[in-house]
């Protein structure tokens, strides 16, 4: 459950709208079940009354959206950023890919979002509703009855390990703001400890399997807030790496990894690509093992945290260990 | 050996002569490896040219089916492919499949009628077939108008066939425009579409239109203005295309492909589908 | 019809691998559903349907179709077809089953297309009835009965049994050729099952969608409506929806330079994708509204007018639980409808 | 019978100022290094993108090095930094994939380092010979 109910939003944005201070709102539509939320612009009051959600399953993170919102150029834009989402939002901000003065920021709390795929993982498909109860959630099947989970194994890995619930950008905040909770963060690089720890061999079996299953539909490129480029280099018949579907595994492995590269130090670690990858391909284990280098190597730095700071990517210290000692650091 | 038939499986062809229209324009002859024409076809429809590595794309066949020996491709420079032509010499290969697309109703509608043919720029590539189709034919057809305009003299693609044959066709009259005046030019200077008005046909004919969009717009409210008919006027079409033969999906307006239910439409056809382009 | 013990499964696979390839859904490590090549130890999956669509097996992600060699000014053109293995996809459900009649409708009309006809043709498509359909199907909408799921042989799974019976010649000769005691019975046998999917099919939430408002003929009533604004405003443009559909069909044509020669091979596209239709002389779907409204005019107009009056669409419920941004086809054709909260 | 021992390929991205120099030197004092190296000369060793190095390995590289002037020396002053930082991720990263480590590496060879360039080719080529033919990040329509 969230703490905050879409009613407070509402009224906050009717607010805002009937100010005149923004002309719309970026937010989040119901859709034909409990689950599938859609990103919409809102822009009337009515129209949200009607339409707009905020509960257990809205993950999407806004932010991307900004670039295309704020490029229209009539009036401010309110957005409903989560905690997450605000890292992300500053990013795009530091890379000068939309201008703030357009938006307005509501930062809302966040207790972790549920994802209706790890539900069906656990109590099968056909699942009509759902129900929180103190830690436990109450699914509602259609052929075996009320199932119970526990809702830590209903959320997605980001919000299992999440990187805090403090807002970093936002022009004001709705609900209490919570304190930094260092505690689960530190387990974000679990799963990259866990395949460091293997061989290079089952590394090598584990990834096979994974990217094999890559459709190369680009959901993951295309919902990724670091990726804004104009035209990718995958699209481009220019570019010589120019690819529409992963025609022999080289191309799943070359993909993946320039993309991952490319975010590198600009990545918040939001865990949009592995929402939405239909595969279900652990993408954020690429992400998070460039996070878990730079840290190690070039010192602590979360994308997006302040406005305008640099990335270890374009930045260099005389004193940085060569390649071949720094992954041998790393080991020891 | 597999024997089935495969559209998608091109032949061999190769150039035998590069013709130098206009800076931009060259005009390829095209036969195959036993230097016969690739297959046969109707003036208004396409083939697939690749060179391969570096595309494959659909162009207008510019020579009339009435030349026995070999094809013609009229060619502007403008993307990955086309420069690569533009860089080849003779005796290149290239591959070629085909023919795409329904053509002109030469004919059928066509017969026994006065015609007017409308291009601008590289648009008289696909009308060349026709022009050329409906001269050999002759006394099929009534009197034939052709305008023609282009940015500059330089630019007028075929001008010497133009002059040198079309224009000394009996019952042939041939109308050039150029958009600017130039030294060395003595015809008329304007743009197409104020020709075609100036020069008042009447609008007992069928026309044909080709050229960028702006020039076919502003053509065609002049000729429904001299009283012509949607039923009347022809245009050919062109999208991006990869298979030819309305499978892969991404030529279509509304529910017709333009690589088999087109390139041609009338208008009154086009009319009829949704205003995508 | 013809019966056969459900826990000796395994032996009516590995009688039919015998001679065939063989493909039946199978959990991956994932967790989820995906074909798989059967040999012992590849086990049925127990999830409804497959994350891709059995479309893969006729129209696969990427194919290669000729090889050329370039040398100098010489080109010369390597035919590499090769007629294919036979093959059978066990458990493939009603609706992916009614897709094949969807790409046999583009792929087989003139000129046909060899390298789907062949396959279709090595292929047979073993079906397996839906006794426990999900929230996001809807295949009944466009007149598909998941209690008798066609395909070359359709199977039910019932209490101690598996029912097998054979639709077409095609499949009755396998089925005939087919090294095992399978037993005789009487349709009957399964008429309750039958009777309760149809029940259950009946209480799904969007079973029924209103489709008398769709098909030829519609593109003036709906190319220019205001809704699909609203409905595009947040599509990120990927290929989720169309790679996942199994009746999405649409292609691109590239070379690929071995270093040796030069492959020309064929991948799946998606209209969704900016460069679509992207040509030197410009781009004729500028923005995302033009190709969304592309997708689903083509399965709800186009298509049918050129298919007498038969949807692009079969209802499997796969872009619902897989676009990142949940919009979907339901939405479109409630909300173009004029019947939708969305 | 006879085992056709398969050398290896190696691709060595050298930078225009000093490594490529480098191998001039090697070559002018007749230093012998295997001739599976092929060199390909670069402004500067930051200009190696990622996609280069996978690149060289889809098309039948078997070991991939850069060599560039020595940090402190780069000839646009900072960019054998940013490959130095760059380089360690995408390494980092290959390795992180199962490629194996051995297969990449970054040298810092100067102009007057004609003997290091070679000793450098000489034992890298020699830790790739280990590993044998690139399997893992090959690209099978690129084999012949």
């Amino acid at each position: 459950m969230q703490k905050v109910t879409r009613d407070i939003l509402i009224d906050r944005a009717a607010e805002l709208l009937a100010s005149g201070m923004v002309n719309r709102v970026l937010g989040w539509r119901s859709g034909e079940f409990f689950y599938d939320v859609v990103p919409a612009v809102f822009r009337s009051e009515a129209d949200m009354r009607d339409g707009f959600v905020f509960d257990d399953f809205c993950g999407c993170n806004f932010s991307k959206y900004l670039v295309k919102e704020s490029a229209r150029s009539d009036g401010r834009i309110l957005v409903f950023l989560k905690p997450c989402d605000t890292y992300s939002y500053n990013q795009l901000l530091t890379e000068h890919r939309f201008d703030a003065e357009k938006t307005y920021v509501i930062g809302v709390p966040c207790d972790g979002m549920l994802d209706i795929g790890r539900i069906k993982e656990r109590v099968g498909e056909g699942v009509i509703g759902i129900e929180a109860e103190g830690d436990e959630l109450i699914v509602k099947t259609l052929y075996d009855g009320d199932k119970r989970m526990k809702r830590e194994d209903a959320l997605p890995d980001r919000c299992r390990h999440c990187k805090g619930k403090k807002h970093v950008a936002f022009d004001e905040l709705i609900g209490e703001e919570c304190e930094e909770n260092d505690e689960n963060a530190s387990g974000r690089f679990e799963g990259v400890a866990e395949l460091e720890a293997m061989t290079s061999e089952q590394r090598y079996f584990f990834w096979q399997n994974e990217l094999s299953r890559c459709i190369r539909c680009n959901a993951c490129r295309d919902v990724c807030p670091a990726c804004t480029c104009e035209k990718c280099v995958f699209d481009n018949p220019k570019s010589g790496v120019e690819n529409k579907a992963a025609s022999d595994s080289f191309e799943e492995k070359l993909f993946h990894i320039i993309r991952a590269f490319h975010v590198a130090g600009r990545c918040t670690d939001c865990g949009e690509c592995s929402r939405v990858c239909p595969q279900h391909i652990p993408l954020h284990l690429l992400n998070r093992k460039f996070i878990s280098d730079i840290n190690g190597l070039y010192g602590e730095y979360q994308a997006g945290e302040t406005v305008g700071s640099r990335s270890p990517m374009v930045d260099y210290s005389r004193a940085d260990l060569d390649p071949s000692e720094a992954i041998g650091k790393r080991e020891e | 050996m597999y024997d089935r038939r495969e559209p998608l499986i091109p032949t061999i062809g190769t150039v035998t002569d590069i013709r130098i229209d206009t800076p931009d324009v060259k005009t390829f002859r095209v036969v195959t490896l036993d230097g016969k024409k690739a297959f046969e076809h109707i003036p208004g429809q396409c083939a697939m040219l690749s060179i391969p590595g570096v595309g494959e794309a659909m162009f207008s066949i510019t020579s009339s089916p009435t030349n026995e020996e070999f094809m013609e491709f009229s060619i502007k420079k403008c993307g990955c492919l086309t420069d690569w032509l533009h860089a080849m010499d003779v005796k290149q290969q290239l591959t070629i499949r085909g023919p795409y697309g329904n053509g002109f109703p030469v004919d059928t509608e066509f017969v026994g009628k006065d015609l007017l043919f409308i291009a601008g720029g590289i648009g008289l590539a696909p009308l060349r077939s026709v022009i050329n189709y409906v001269r050999h034919y002759r006394g099929r057809y009534g009197k034939v108008d052709i305008v023609y305009g282009s940015r500059s003299m330089q630019d007028l693609v075929d001008y010497n066939e133009i002059i040198d044959e079309w224009a000394k066709d009996a019952g042939i009259s041939v109308h050039l425009t150029i958009d600017r005046e130039q030294p060395e030019w003595d015809g008329h200077v304007g743009f197409v579409p104020n020709y075609v008005k100036e020069l008042g046909f009447a609008p007992n004919r069928v026309a044909v239109l080709c050229g960028p969009p702006i020039m076919i717009k502003f053509t065609l409210s002049g000729l429904f203005e001299l009283g012509f008919d949607k039923t009347q006027v022809y245009t050919t079409m062109e999208l991006r295309m990869k298979c030819g033969i309305g499978k892969c999906g991404r030529c279509n307006i509304g529910s017709k492909y333009v690589c088999k239910d087109g390139p041609v439409f009338r208008f009154d056809q086009l009319d009829e589908l949704p205003s995508e382009y | 019809m013809l019966k056969y013990r459900i826990n000796k499964l395994n032996e009516l696979f590995s009688s039919i691998a015998e001679n065939r390839l063989l493909y039946i859904p199978s959990d991956g490590t994932d967790g989820r559903a995906h074909y798989t090549r059967w040999q012992d130890g590849i086990v049925l999956s127990d999830k409804l349907n497959t994350v891709r669509s059995a479309k893969d097996f006729f129209f696969p992600q990427s194919e290669n179709l000729i090889e050329f060699e370039r040398n100098g000014k010489e080109i010369k053109v390597n035919d590499i077809r090769k007629e294919p293995e036979d093959f059978v996809i066990f458990g493939v459900r009603a609706c992916d089953a009614a897709s094949f009649d969807i790409l046999d409708r583009v792929f087989l009309s003139e000129p046909v297309d060899s390298y789907y006809a062949s396959r279709r043709e090595h292929g047979i498509v073993m079906t397996l009835a839906c006794d426990r359909p999900a929230e996001t199907c809807f295949c009944t909408t466009f007149g598909i009965d998941p209690a008798c799921p066609g395909g070359d042989i359709s199977c039910w799974q019932s209490g101690d049994w598996i029912y097998i019976e054979a639709n077409t010649e095609k499949g009755k000769v396998f089925l005939n050729g087919l090294d095992l005691a399978m037993e005789q019975c009487d349709e009957n046998e399964i008429a309750e099952d039958k009777k309760v999917i149809c029940e259950r099919i009946g209480k799904l939430p969007i079973n029924n969608l209103p489709m008398d408002c769709f098909g030829a003929g519609k593109t003036e009533t709906y190319f220019n409506d205001p809704a699909w604004a609203k409905l595009s405003e947040s599509c990120l443009g990927c290929g989720t929806c169309t790679f996942v559909c199994p009746t999405c069909q649409c292609y691109d044509i590239k070379d690929f330079d071995t270093g040796s020669s030069i492959r020309r091979f064929r991948c799946w596209d998606s209209c969704m994708y900016s460069d679509f239709t992207m040509m030197s002389a410009g781009q004729p779907r500028p923005t995302q509204l033009e190709r969304f409204r592309q997708r689903f005019m083509h399965k709800l107009v186009y298509f049918p007018e050129n298919n007498d009056g038969i949807f692009g669409c079969v209802g499997c419920g796969r872009c619902l639980s897989r676009c990142p941004i949940s919009m979907n086809i339901v939405k479109v054709i409630k909300n173009l409808g004029g019947n939708s909260n969305v | 019978m006879q085992i056709k021992v398969r050398k290896p390929l190696i691709v060595a991205f050298c930078c225009n100022w000093c490594s490529y120099a480098g191998a001039d030197l090697a070559g002018s004092n007749r230093l012998n290094y295997p001739a599976d190296v092929k060199i390909i000369r670069v402004p500067c060793s930051c200009r190696v993108n990622p996609t280069f190095v996978l690149r060289a390995f889809q098309r039948g590289a078997d070991g991939v090095i850069i060599c560039g002037c020595h940090p402190g020396d780069c000839h646009y002053t900072s960019g054998n930094y940013y490959t130095r930082r760059r380089m360690t991720l995408l390494f980092s990263m290959l390795d992180y994939l199962g490629i194996e480590r051995e297969r990449t590496r970054v040298e810092w060879v100067s102009a007057a380092e004609g003997a290091k360039f070679a000793a450098t080719m000489n034992e890298f080529a020699e830790q790739v010979a280990a590993l044998g033919e690139n399997r893992r990040l090959e690209d099978l329509r690129c084999k012949k």
